[in-house]
């Protein structure tokens, strides 16, 4: 059996080792740390915010630090490391093949994640993870922007390195029996999202050698006092990072498409109906990046097109939720918690999709654009659908991981607390944009909506933190003293279908049995 | 199936069309356009549309969920399960 | 594994049409509110990092204030002195980048009078927060 | 599991203790250096950003007689409550509003300044007449770009070399045109 070992491995054998499921883990480790670490800079701001004046952060030079370094710290050392786990995990599996097709690379990419965590956390820029220019290149202080803007290039980097191998793995390492349309939705959810990054990614990181000349005086791209054109600069960021988004938001849907059918004792409802959807969304990822700009100054037709090119992206988000609903339909569900967390991560999902909508609708920009709003709106797919989807994925491995069982109880406690704290934290967000406060403020007048609304929030994000306390602690005393799990059949469904298994890594003793 | 895909496209064409025409119409001359009104009001009408759609996803989630659970007293196995094709 | 879809295009033929609905309303709507009137009147707005500088027509300029008069038109031309600000009145739905070396046009017509708010919604740096001015609308 | 009766999980209490301490003593170390640095990360001005404030390496002003005089004077930020006005020492309408300085050509100024408000602030002493630019000399305490938050001060001195009207000011962009400024008279 995998987890078993005849001989316990030293730990720095396991860190340096190649093989994916070490690297899997060490992805895994890392960007839990990191939605700690993260997480605690989000209450430190909620505490901020809590009411108008002074609370905890005592200028707002800390909270703009604080809140870059937060944006900066969930998306790129949180969601995309923990896709990345699971990807390493089960993407070779799936494909049966004996590890990813490149696995010093693998490791290479993973080990430049922890260097650019430092360089974001020690310097902790001031210019939001936008970084959007001429603020980033006039007024942003040195050192800690060009730390960001290194750290950025390294996890950039990082990513690509990391899609080429899920890309060659899943097309020219897949057993040869198996032709593309039966790999697993999950491994197609990477192949997907990877193939987005290569398309996407390197725009970004020309962006970036852009703003790191101009900030030293060398170039002025993006400067307008020496000809430059900050606009340019949000076409390029946004042409990455509209992406982006579908590039963390697909691998979370995998990671359902994984659950939902186990936990329903009942097939896909459609294999190919998810494929087509993960194929299209790729596509029309690319039709939506100046969606984020209708407030720059765009004329009515640039903003005609964008605006249809993101609604085209909704059917396909569409099927998948129907797919999601209808493989439930006649199942015998089990609600365990991984199961919990994915149908809330769909509800979620839903109801950040339908705010997507309304988003892009022209003339309610005016409304939305920089405000609570757009907070709420992308907080639940980050934190709703996306990180639901992960933690509901990280309870599922848990057994594959460490051959033990985690709480059950404690790990539905933290479902239903970070449910309902993402409900009363996003959904009042939406509202506290209707009443137009601007995002990204350290203080707030006392106007009376405000006030209250941002109470509810906080209160709302404490409840979220509970959850997380519970969640860490389950992790680490489960992992340390927890039930030895029924590997065949950790969560009781009957059937051997829990394929992890049967993985063998021949770094463990006697060959991996 | 495509038949039926493509009437409801032409359908929701079909609603388009004089929806657009009566909007441009309406335009009233000598008084401003109100803004606040005009944005507020596309705000409310979309917000309808969301929250019927929403209405209906969510519903049909929350009855699947209390339907399909494995503790309700109508739930059997799946034929899949019957088989032992998991 | 056979079996029927017909559920799916239905669905996903309702989701298409209200696509096309929110998108043809919202092209509508944009397309009313985007042009100014002719005889808006032009009011030179000028972000910095931290306040808001504003010019009338006729060369009056104040700083932190705008007094409009009601039922007239105004036509915002906004731009910066340093990094992108946002112009925002939200009582007005008025919302629009200042971005330096760009002039960007938004108009409106108040039609209440009283004291409003106007902020600045896009981060420009440390006292973002506190980048605030007041539109005074005088009655008829 | 040829040698081995017992099973050894992938995890055990030590290995997980291990872990724990490998994670929260690097998490620790970095706290340490980040917290001990304080605000180096953000000590500079990039060069992109001095070119644009006009920031300078210009020669220091030529050297003056000076009388011996020393003038010492304490002005501290401060803001009204909707921070719509700002001022020194005193708002406007209330005694001891931006004192007027009177000096001669020589004289030793020496600026004593607290930041008594809730916002940030900088400040500097120059011969235009708006805007913050053009500052003169060694009479800055902290800059726009690194302003006193509240609560922090410093001391600055001003020796004017040529007579005429001066003028003291907050550095910080906006705040002079919201009434942080004041005259010195140098005959």
């Amino acid at each position: 059996m995998v987890l078993t070992l005849a001989k316990a491995r030293p730990v720095w054998q396991i860190m340096f080792s190649t093989h994916h499921t070490d690297v899997g883990l060490m992805y895994l480790i890392f960007s839990l740390l990191a939605m700690f670490i993260g997480g605690a800079m989000a209450i430190a701001l909620r505490i901020e915010l809590f009411a108008p004046g002074v609370q905890l952060i005592e200028d707002s030079m800390s909270y703009n630090r604080l809140f870059t370094a937060h944006g900066t710290t969930m998306i790129f050392l949180f969601l995309l490391p923990s896709a990345a786990a699971v990807g390493n995990y089960l993407v070779p599996i799936m494909v049966r093949y004996k590890d990813m097709a490149y696995p010093k690379l693998n490791a290479i990419a993973f080990w430049m994640i922890p260097p650019a965590a430092v360089l974001v956390w020690l310097g902790m820029a001031d210019f939001g993870w936008y970084a959007n220019p001429p603020y980033s290149v006039i007024s942003a202080p040195a050192p800690a922007a060009e730390m960001w803007i290194f750290g950025l290039k390294m996890l950039g980097v990082s990513s690509i390195l990391g899609s080429i191998n899920f890309v060659v793995t899943i097309l020219k390492c897949k057993h040869p029996d198996m032709s593309l349309g039966k790999v697993p939705l999950l491994a197609w959810s990477f192949l997907s999202s990877s193939i987005i990054v290569l398309a996407a990614m390197p725009t970004f990181a020309a962006a970036l050698l852009m703003l790191l000349t101009d900030r030293l005086g060398a170039s002025g791209f993006f400067n307008p006092a020496v000809g430059g054109d900050p606009i340019a600069y949000s076409h390029l960021f946004w042409f990455t990072f509209h992406p982006e988004v579908y590039v963390l938001v697909i691998p979370a849907i995998g990671m359902m498409y994984e659950i939902i059918p186990r936990f329903s004792r009942r097939p896909i409802f459609s294999h190919s109906s998810g494929v087509a959807a993960f194929v299209i969304l790729s596509i029309v990822a690319f039709a939506s990046w100046a969606h984020h700009m209708f407030a720059t100054g765009m004329s009515f037709t640039e903003k005609t097109v964008f605006m249809v090119g993101t609604l085209a992206a909704v059917p396909a988000s569409a099927m998948h939720v129907f797919n999601f609903l209808a493989t439930m339909w006649n199942g015998r569900i089990k609600f365990a918690t991984p199961m919990m967390w994915a149908v809330g991560g769909i509800a979620l999902f839903f109801a950040a999709g339908a705010g997507g909508v309304v988003n892009t609708a022209m003339p309610l920009d005016f409304i939305t654009h920089d405000s609570y709003w757009v907070v709420g709106h992308f907080h639940l797919f980050v934190f709703g659908t996306i990180a639901f989807g992960t933690i509901g994925f990280v309870y599922y491995l848990f057994p594959y991981i460490t051959g033990r069982m985690y709480n059950e109880k404690w790990g539905v406690v933290h479902f239903i607390l970070a449910f309902v704290g993402a409900c009363i934290t996003f959904f009042t967000q939406h509202i506290l944009g209707l009443f137009g406060m601007p995002r990204r403020i350290y203080d707030y007048p006392e106007i009376p909506e405000w006030v209250s609304m941002n109470a509810l929030i906080s209160v709302g994000a404490m409840i979220i933190l509970v959850g997380m306390v519970i969640f860490l602690a389950n992790l680490i005393y489960s992992s340390a003293k927890g039930k030895p799990a029924n590997l065949e059949d950790p969560f009781g469904l009957g059937g051997k279908y829990y394929y992890p298994y049967a993985q063998r890594n021949p770094h463990h003793g006697d060959g991996g049995y | 199936m495509s038949k039926i895909f493509h009437l409801s496209i032409i359908v929701a064409t079909l609603c388009i069309i004089p929806t657009i025409s009566l909007v441009f119409a309406a335009e009233t001359a000598g008084e401003y356009i109100d803004r606040k009104a005009e944005i507020w009001n596309l705000f409310f009408r979309m917000m309808t549309v969301a929250f019927v759609v929403g209405g209906v996803i969510a519903g049909t989630m929350v009855w699947q969920v209390w339907r399909f659970r494995e503790s309700n007293p109508k739930s059997k196995p799946t034929p899949y399960e019957e088989k032992g094709e998991l | 594994m056979a079996h029927s879809n017909w559920a799916e295009w239905i669905y996903l033929g309702v989701v298409t049409s209200l696509l096309v609905y929110v998108g043809a309303e919202a092209w509508n709507i944009e397309r009313i509110i985007d042009h100014a009137p002719e005889d808006a009147e032009i009011i030179k707005v000028t972000a910095q990092q931290w306040l808001w500088s504003f010019e009338h027509e006729d060369g009056t300029k104040e700083v932190g204030e705008l007094h409009l008069k009601k039922d007239h038109a105004y036509k915002f031309e906004l731009t910066s002195k340093d990094v992108i600000h946002n112009f925002n009145i939200p009582e007005y739905t008025v919302l629009l980048d200042a971005v330096p070396g760009r002039i960007n046009t938004v108009w409106f017509s108040p039609n209440e009078a009283g004291e409003f708010d106007i902020q600045c919604r896009e981060y420009c740096g440390l006292i973002h927060y506190n980048m605030r001015a007041k539109l005074f609308v005088d009655g008829a | 599991m040829s040698e081995h009766d017992e099973t050894i999980y992938r995890t055990s209490t030590g290995r997980v203790g291990k872990m724990m301490a490998i994670l929260c003593g690097t998490v620790i170390v970095g706290a340490i250096i980040f917290f001990a640095l304080g605000d180096y990360w953000i000590s500079e001005l990039s060069p992109a950003g001095q070119a644009f404030a006009g920031i300078t390496d210009e020669p220091a002003a030529p050297a003056v007689a000076q009388t011996g005089a020393d003038i010492p004077i304490t002005l501290d930020f401060i803001e009204s409550k909707d921070f719509r006005t700002l001022a020194f020492n005193a708002l406007p309408g209330e005694l001891g509003n931006n004192p007027t300085i009177n000096a001669k050509v020589g004289d030793r100024i020496i600026f004593n300044i607290l930041n008594a408000g809730k916002s940030f602030h900088a400040f500097g002493v120059t011969l235009n007449d708006e805007g913050f630019g053009g500052i003169l000399g060694s009479s800055a305490v902290a800059s726009p770009n690194s302003p006193l938050k509240p609560g922090e001060g410093g001391t600055s001195e001003f020796i004017p070399g040529e007579p005429g009207t001066y003028y003291y000011i907050c550095t910080v962009p906006g705040h002079r045109e919201m009434g942080m400024v004041g005259t010195i008279i140098v005959e």
